[in-house]
C-alpha cells in the first residue's frame, strides 16, 4: 500500500501497464519530456522514451485521429485530451469514427484505446477549464465512459480500461486531483492505494454508505460532495445509501435498481448541465425498472443550464448544501 | 493531354504515357500490367452494372470509379502485400486488385447475411482486413487523420509496412487533411496520402475547394513531398506511388500524391451532374479515358489483344453475374447482428434491447 | 395555400426571409448554384447571387466558423449541413463558441444563425446518413433545437428561427422530405402550406389528436408513425394525445405535463438512440412536475444503442408497430 | 537578431529596426510611436503586476504577452480604428492600445461585478465590442475559422473594415486554422491572420508543430500572401500588418503573418517553463527585448527620454495600483447574472432554476 492522490494514482497506472504491455504509450500536448499540465505522465519519458511518451502537435482531432490509427495497427494508446472542454476538436473522430468502427467492420477492425481527460470544475476556469461532457459520451453507442472520484479507484478502474477490448474515455475530476483533506469529512483520496496489480472491473459500482431512506447515485468530484451530505443529513436521522457510479456507461444497473427497491427514493448528483444529462437517463432507468417501488420524484442535483461560470462557479455546482437540501425534500415528500 | 493543362504546376504533373502510346522504362512485370488492366476493365464493367442493379430498385446506392481507374489501380498495384491501403469510397478496384473476392464486395452491396459488414453499412462501405484494406467511412477526410497512427505504429514495431490513404480533392478543405498531413510530417510517418483530384466535389469545382496552386503544392506546408501526376497515366500514378513508397522504406516520410484525374460519372447514383456542369468539360477528359489510353500501351507491347479483350470482357461479364446472382438470393443479416460488434461482449442494455426487438419481431 | 412537401416549405421560407432582410444568406456544400443535395436551396442562387448562396469548401468547421464570423458582424446566415451525420467536424465552433459567445461576452457579442440540417433515418443510409443527433445539441446550453414534422410547420418554424434571436439547429426529417401519401395514414405532409409569412413561435408544441389514456410525445419523422400508432389503437378503444414538440429545446413542457396529468400515462417515441436520449429528459421532466399523477412507468420506444444500420434499419427505427405495443403496455400497466 | 536565425526562411524575416537602432521611413506619427510605446510598457507593467497579485491569492490566474509587446502592440496600431481586432489570450496590450480603459480588464481579472462579461469568464478574457476588439476564448484557434466570416460580412456590407486575427505557432496544428485560411483565400476576405510565433506552446517547441520550414510558408497552400517579420521589431510588425492592411483595402485578400518573438515568461501563471526548456535558450532573448530596442530608437529620435521614462512609468504604476484598488474592492456579480444572457430572453427552465438558486442561497 502506498498513499497516492489521484494524479499519482493515474501515473502509477499508466507507467505499470507500459512496463506490462509494450504496446501501451501515452500521447498528447505536453505530456511526454514535460509529463503533462497536471503531471499525470511525468516520468514516463525518462522510463519508456520518446516513442511511448508521445509530444504531439496542439490538435485534439489530430490526437485522436492518430490514436486511432495506432490502435487499429496494434498499438494500446492511452490519448490525453489536456481538459475535457478540449475534446470537441477530436469530437467527429471519437463520435463517428471510434465509437462505430467495430460495428462496422463487422469486428475486423477494433480500436481499442483509452482517452484520458480531466474534467469537471471547481478551480475556478470559467467556461474552458471546468466542463463535464460525459453525457455526449453515453449517448454515443460504442464507448464505454469511466470517472473515478478516488485514487485507489483511478488507479484500478485505469488499468482495466487500457485492458478493455473497447474503446473507453476516461474522465478524471480535476478538482480532487490532489486531494484535500477536509476537517472531519470522509475523505476518499490521499488515499492508501494498493502497490503492483490492481484492477477495478467496469462496469460495477461502489456503495460508499448504506442507508435506506435515499439511494443517492453520484461520480466522480461530486461523490466527495454527497458523502458528506449524507454525514449531515445522517444527523437528522436520514439514513442515505450512497452509490459511486465509477463507471459511468454501462452503468450498474443492477445496483442502482437494487438500492432504489430498498429505498424507494432516488437523488441523482452530477456537475454537468441538467438537461439531457446522466441524471435523466438514470432517472428515467429507475422508474422503468422500480416504477412501483418510488414513493417520491427521483431529484436531479446538476449544474445549471448554463456555461460553466467562473466568480459563481459555487453556486453553480451541486455542492453539500444543495444535495442536503434534495436529500430533505425527497425524503420528506 | 488537353484537359490536365489547366490544372498544371510549373513543372507539370509527372507524365510516362506518351501520346505515341509509348512509354519509356517501364519497371512492371508483363503479369502484372495484364492484371492492371483487367482490373480496371473489370471496375468498369461493375460500375455499369452496379449503376442498372440501383436504377432497378435492386440495390439501394453505389458510388463509382468511371475515369479514374487508373490512378485507383495504379496506386493500389504500386503498395507492397503487408501494405496497409485505406480507402476512400470509391476504391472498390483497389481492394478487388489486392484479392477481395467479387463476393465479398457484392454481399456488401446487397447488405446480405454474407456481408463480412453484416450489412449495416451502406453498399461501397467494405472492410477488406485480411487484405489489408480498411473500412470505408462516409465521412469525408477522417481517414487521413488516421493513417499517420497506422504508419507510424507500423514504423515503431519495425516492420516495413507502410501505408496508403486516399481521399479526393473535396477532401483537402477539412481539418482532418491539415491534421493528418502534419502528424504524419512531424512524426516522419511512412504513409501516402494519394489525392483524386477528379475535379468535383459533387456539385463544386476543385476551384471552389482552394485558393492554393495544386494540391500538390499544399505538401510545403507539413515538410513532406509533394507529386502532382496525370492521374489518368496508371504507370505514371504507380511510379509516383513506387518513389513515393521507397521514401516510406528509406524512412524519409510521407508524401502527398495529387492525381489529376476527372469524375466522368454522376457523384454518385444520388447524382445528376447535368445540374451543376456542361458537356464540354466532360468530352475533353472523355478522349483522356485511361482505359483506352493503357490499352493502347499495352497492345503496343504485344501485351493484350482485340481477343484478350473480347475473352476477359466476357469472363468478367460472367463472373460479375453470377457473383450478383448469388448474392442476391441471399437473405439479410440475422436480427443479433445488429446488437453485435457495438462492443467486444453485449452489455446488459444491449441484451435487453435484442430481447425487446426479438420479442417485437416475433409477435409483429 | 399552397399544396407543398417540407423540402419545397423550407426552400418557400429562405426566399421569403431573404426577400425580407438583405442580411438573410445561406451557405454550405453545394448548396449555390446546384440548389442542394436534397433541392432545398433551388433557385436562391438565381434571385440572389452567389454572395448570398454561397457554395462552401468542403469543411462543416469553416462553414460554422465562417458562420459564426458572419453573424457577429451582423448577418443572418442559414447554414447547411449536408446531413446532420457530418455536424460534428463542427462540434467544437457550435458547443463551444457559437452556444456560448453571448454568455462569455456578457451580450456584447452574439450570433444569431440557423444551422439546417437533414436528420434521420429511413433512406437506407447505414451509419453515416441517418443519425439523429438532436440531444448532443439539447444538452448544449445556449443552443435552441427545433425539428419539423410537416410542411406547414417547416415553413413557419425555420421563418422563427432565422428570426430568433438565438441561434437555432433546425433538423429537418428527411425521410419525410418529399412527403409520402400512405393509403389509410393521416399524412401531414404534401399540406396546404399559407403562402407569404406564416410563423410557427419557437416553444410552442402542436396537440394532433386529443386522447385520455395515454399521453405521446414525439417529434419529426416519427410523429407520422405515431399519429398512425394511436389511430390503430383508438380502434380498441385506446385514446391516446400525440403531441408533436416541434420546438425540443427549450420544450414545451406545460402542454407536456399538462397532458400526462390528464392521462397519467406517457410514451415518448424517437428515432435516436435510447442511452442520453432527449426521451430521458423527457421522462424525468413529467416525473419531476407529475410524479403523483403517473399511474404507469413512461415508456420509451426509441432507436437502439448501436450505430443506424442499413439492411435491417426498419428494426432499428421505432416503427408503428412497437409505438403499438407501448402503447398497449403502458395503457394496460 | 541572433535568436530569430535558426528560424529564418531564406528571405529572412522582414526588419526595419537596426542593430544601430536607426530605421529607415517610418510612416508613423511621433505621437502615435510614443503612445505604442507606453502601451508597452504599460503591458509590462501590468505583467508584473499581475503575477504578483497572482502569487498572493488575490486573482486566480494570469497569462502574459513578457517578450511579445511589440508583436501584440505593433500589429494592433497598424489596424484603423474601425477595423476588427479579434484576439488570442495574450492580447490585452492589443485591447488596451485600442481604448479599452484599464478599469475594465481589471474588472475581468477580478471577475466582479462590473466586469463587462459579468465574472462568467477566466481572468484574461475580456471583451472589447466598443473599441471593435473580440470576446476572448481559451479553445485555441477557433477564432482563426470565424475571423474570415466576420471579414468577409464586412466585405460584402461595402464597409472598409479589415479583420487582425491573432494566435500561437500552436494554433496552426489545429484544423480551424487549416479551414480558416482556407475559407479566407476562397472567399478573397480582407482577413489578417497574425500567428505570433513565440517558440513554445505552454512546453512543446515550435519545432514538433510543424515540419515546414516556417509558417509563413504555410499561406502557400492557402493562396493567400505570406510574411515573416522580425516579431520584436515593431516597426517592422507595423509595417508587414499595414502592408497587409493595404492589400485587404486594395480587395487582394488575406495575409498570413508570423511574427518571430519569443515568450519570456511562463505560459501563464499556471506553469513553470524551467521543467522543459533551458536558460540558455532564453538569454539571447532576453537580450532583444523589445522595449529597449524600441526606446533606443525612440530615444535617438530625440522622441523619448530618460525623463519620459521615469515620468510614464510612474504614471503607469499609479493608474494600475489606484485601479486594482477600485477592482478589487467591488463585489461579485449577482446571483442573476448566472442565468442571464444564455438566450436573449431566459426561458422556462432558466427562470426556474434561476428561483431554485435563489432559495438555496436565502436558505443557505
Ligand atoms: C464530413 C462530410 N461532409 C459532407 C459529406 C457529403 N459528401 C459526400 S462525398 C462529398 C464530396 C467529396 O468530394 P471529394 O473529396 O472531391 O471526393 P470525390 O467524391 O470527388 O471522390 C460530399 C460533400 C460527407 N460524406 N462527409
Ligand atoms: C483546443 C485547445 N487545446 C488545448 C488547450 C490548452 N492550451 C492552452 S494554451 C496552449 C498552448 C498554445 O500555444 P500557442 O498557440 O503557441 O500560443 P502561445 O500560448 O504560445 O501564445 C495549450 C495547449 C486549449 N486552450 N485549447
Ligand atoms: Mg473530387
Ligand atoms: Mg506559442
Amino acid at each position: 500500500m502506498a498513499v497516492m492522490n489521484i494524479i499519482q494514482a493515474v501515473n502509477d497506472a499508466l507507467r505499470l501497464e507500459m512496463r506490462r504491455d509494450p504496446s501501451v504509450l501515452v500521447m498528447g500536448e505536453d505530456v511526454g519530456k514535460f509529463g503533462g499540465v497536471f503531471r499525470a505522465t511525468v516520468g514516463l519519458y525518462d522510463e519508456f522514451g520518446p516513442d511511448r511518451s508521445i509530444d504531439t502537435p496542439l490538435s485534439e482531432g489530430g490526437i485522436i485521429g492518430t490514436a486511432i490509427g495506432m490502435a487499429t495497427y496494434g498499438l494500446r494508446p492511452v490519448a490525453e485530451i489536456q481538459f475535457a472542454d478540449y475534446i470537441f476538436p477530436a469530437f467527429d473522430q471519437i463520435v463517428n469514427e471510434l465509437a462505430k468502427l467495430r460495428y462496422r467492420s463487422g469486428g475486423q477492425y477494433t480500436a481499442p484505446m483509452v482517452i484520458r481527460a480531466p474534467c469537471g470544475g471547481g478551480i475556478r476556469g470559467g467556461h474552458y477549464h471546468s466542463q463535464s461532457p460525459e453525457a455526449y459520451f453515453i449517448h454515443t453507442a460504442g464507448l464505454k465512459v469511466v470517472m473515478p472520484s478516488s485514487p485507489a479507484d483511478a488507479k484500478g478502474l485505469l488499468i482495466s480500461s487500457i485492458r478493455d477490448p473497447d474503446p473507453v474515455v476516461f474522465f478524471e475530476p480535476k478538482r480532487v486531483y490532489r486531494g484535500r483533506p477536509v476537517e472531519g469529512r470522509i475523505t476518499p483520496w490521499d488515499q492508501d492505494v494498493p502497490e503492483g496489480e490492481h484492477t477495478v472491473p467496469l462496469g460495477e459500482a461502489a456503495l460508499l454508505r448504506e442507508g435506506r431512506h435515499v439511494t443517492l447515485a453520484t461520480y466522480g468530484a461530486m461523490v466527495h460532495e454527497s458523502v458528506e451530505a449524507a454525514r449531515l443529513v445522517a444527523k437528522e436521522g436520514l439514513e442515505v445509501e450512497v452509490i459511486d457510479l465509477r463507471t459511468l456507461w454501462p452503468v450498474d444497473v443492477e445496483a442502482l435498481v437494487g438500492s432504489v427497491k430498498k429505498t424507494g427514493r432516488f437523488v441523482v448528483v452530477h456537475e454537468a448541465p441538467r438537461t439531457c444529462g446522466f441524471a435523466a437517463e438514470l432517472v428515467t432507468l429507475v422508474s422503468e425498472k422500480a416504477f412501483l417501488h418510488l414513493e417520491a420524484p427521483p431529484a436531479r442535483v446538476t449544474g445549471w443550464d448554463t456555461p460553466f461560470p467562473c466568480t459563481l462557479e459555487n453556486d453553480y455546482m451541486p455542492m453539500t448544501p444543495r444535495i442536503v437540501d434534495a436529500l430533505r425534500r425527497t425524503a420528506r415528500f | 493531354m488537353t484537359p490536365l493543362a489547366s490544372r498544371e504546376t510549373p513543372q507539370g504533373p509527372l507524365r510516362i504515357l506518351r501520346d505515341d502510346d509509348q512509354a519509356p522504362e517501364v519497371p512492371i512485370e508483363p503479369g502484372e500490367l495484364a492484371r492492371m488492366y483487367r482490373t480496371m476493365l473489370l471496375a468498369r464493367n461493375l460500375d455499369d452494372r452496379l449503376i442498372r442493379l440501383q436504377r432497378q430498385g435492386r440495390i439501394s446506392f453505389h458510388i463509382g470509379s468511371l475515369g479514374e481507374e487508373a490512378a485507383i489501380v495504379g496506386s493500389a498495384a504500386a503498395m507492397l502485400p503487408a501494405d496497409w491501403i485505406w480507402p476512400c469510397y470509391r476504391e472498390f478496384a483497389a481492394a478487388l486488385y489486392r484479392g477481395m473476392p467479387l463476393e465479398a464486395y457484392l454481399d456488401n452491396m446487397f447488405g446480405n447475411a454474407d456481408d463480412p459488414s453484416r450489412g449495416r453499412q451502406m453498399p461501397d462501405h467494405w472492410t477488406g482486413r485480411a487484405w489489408n484494406v480498411g473500412s470505408v467511412s462516409s465521412p469525408v477526410g477522417t481517414q487521413i487523420a488516421q493513417a499517420p497512427g497506422m504508419a507510424w505504429a507500423a514504423k515503431r514495431r519495425g516492420d516495413d509496412v507502410a501505408v496508403l490513404v486516399y481521399f479526393g480533392e473535396g477532401a483537402t478543405s477539412e481539418g482532418d487533411f491539415h491534421v493528418g498531413l502534419n502528424f504524419a510530417g512531424v512524426f516522419k510517418a511512412p504513409c501516402i496520402f494519394f489525392c483524386r483530384n477528379n475535379g468535383w466535389a459533387i456539385s463544386v469545382p476543385a476551384s471552389r475547394q482552394t485558393a492554393s496552386k495544386s494540391i500538390a503544392v499544399k505538401a510545403t506546408a507539413y515538410g513532406v513531398a509533394g507529386v502532382q501526376v496525370d492521374g489518368n497515366d496508371v504507370l505514371a500514378v504507380h511510379r509516383a506511388v513506387r518513389e513515393a513508397r521507397e521514401r516510406c522504406r528509406r524512412g524519409e516520410g510521407a508524401t502527398l500524391i495529387e492525381a489529376l484525374t476527372y469524375r466522368l460519372g454522376p457523384h454518385s447514383t444520388s447524382d445528376d451532374p447535368r445540374g451543376y456542369r456542361k458537356e464540354e468539360e466532360v468530352e475533353p477528359w472523355r478522349a483522356a479515358d485511361p482505359l483506352p489510353r493503357f490499352r493502347r500501351y499495352l497492345e503496343q507491347r504485344g501485351l493484350w489483344s482485340d481477343a484478350d479483350e473480347e475473352r476477359v470482357t466476357a469472363e468478367i461479364e460472367s463472373e460479375i453475374r453470377a457473383a450478383i446472382e448469388v448474392a442476391e438470393r441471399k437473405g439479410p443479416p440475422p436480427l443479433e447482428s445488429l446488437f453485435d460488434d457495438v462492443y467486444a461482449r453485449r452489455p446488459w442494455h444491449l441484451e435487453e434491447q435484442y430481447r425487446e426487438a426479438l420479442r417485437l419481431r416475433e409477435e409483429g
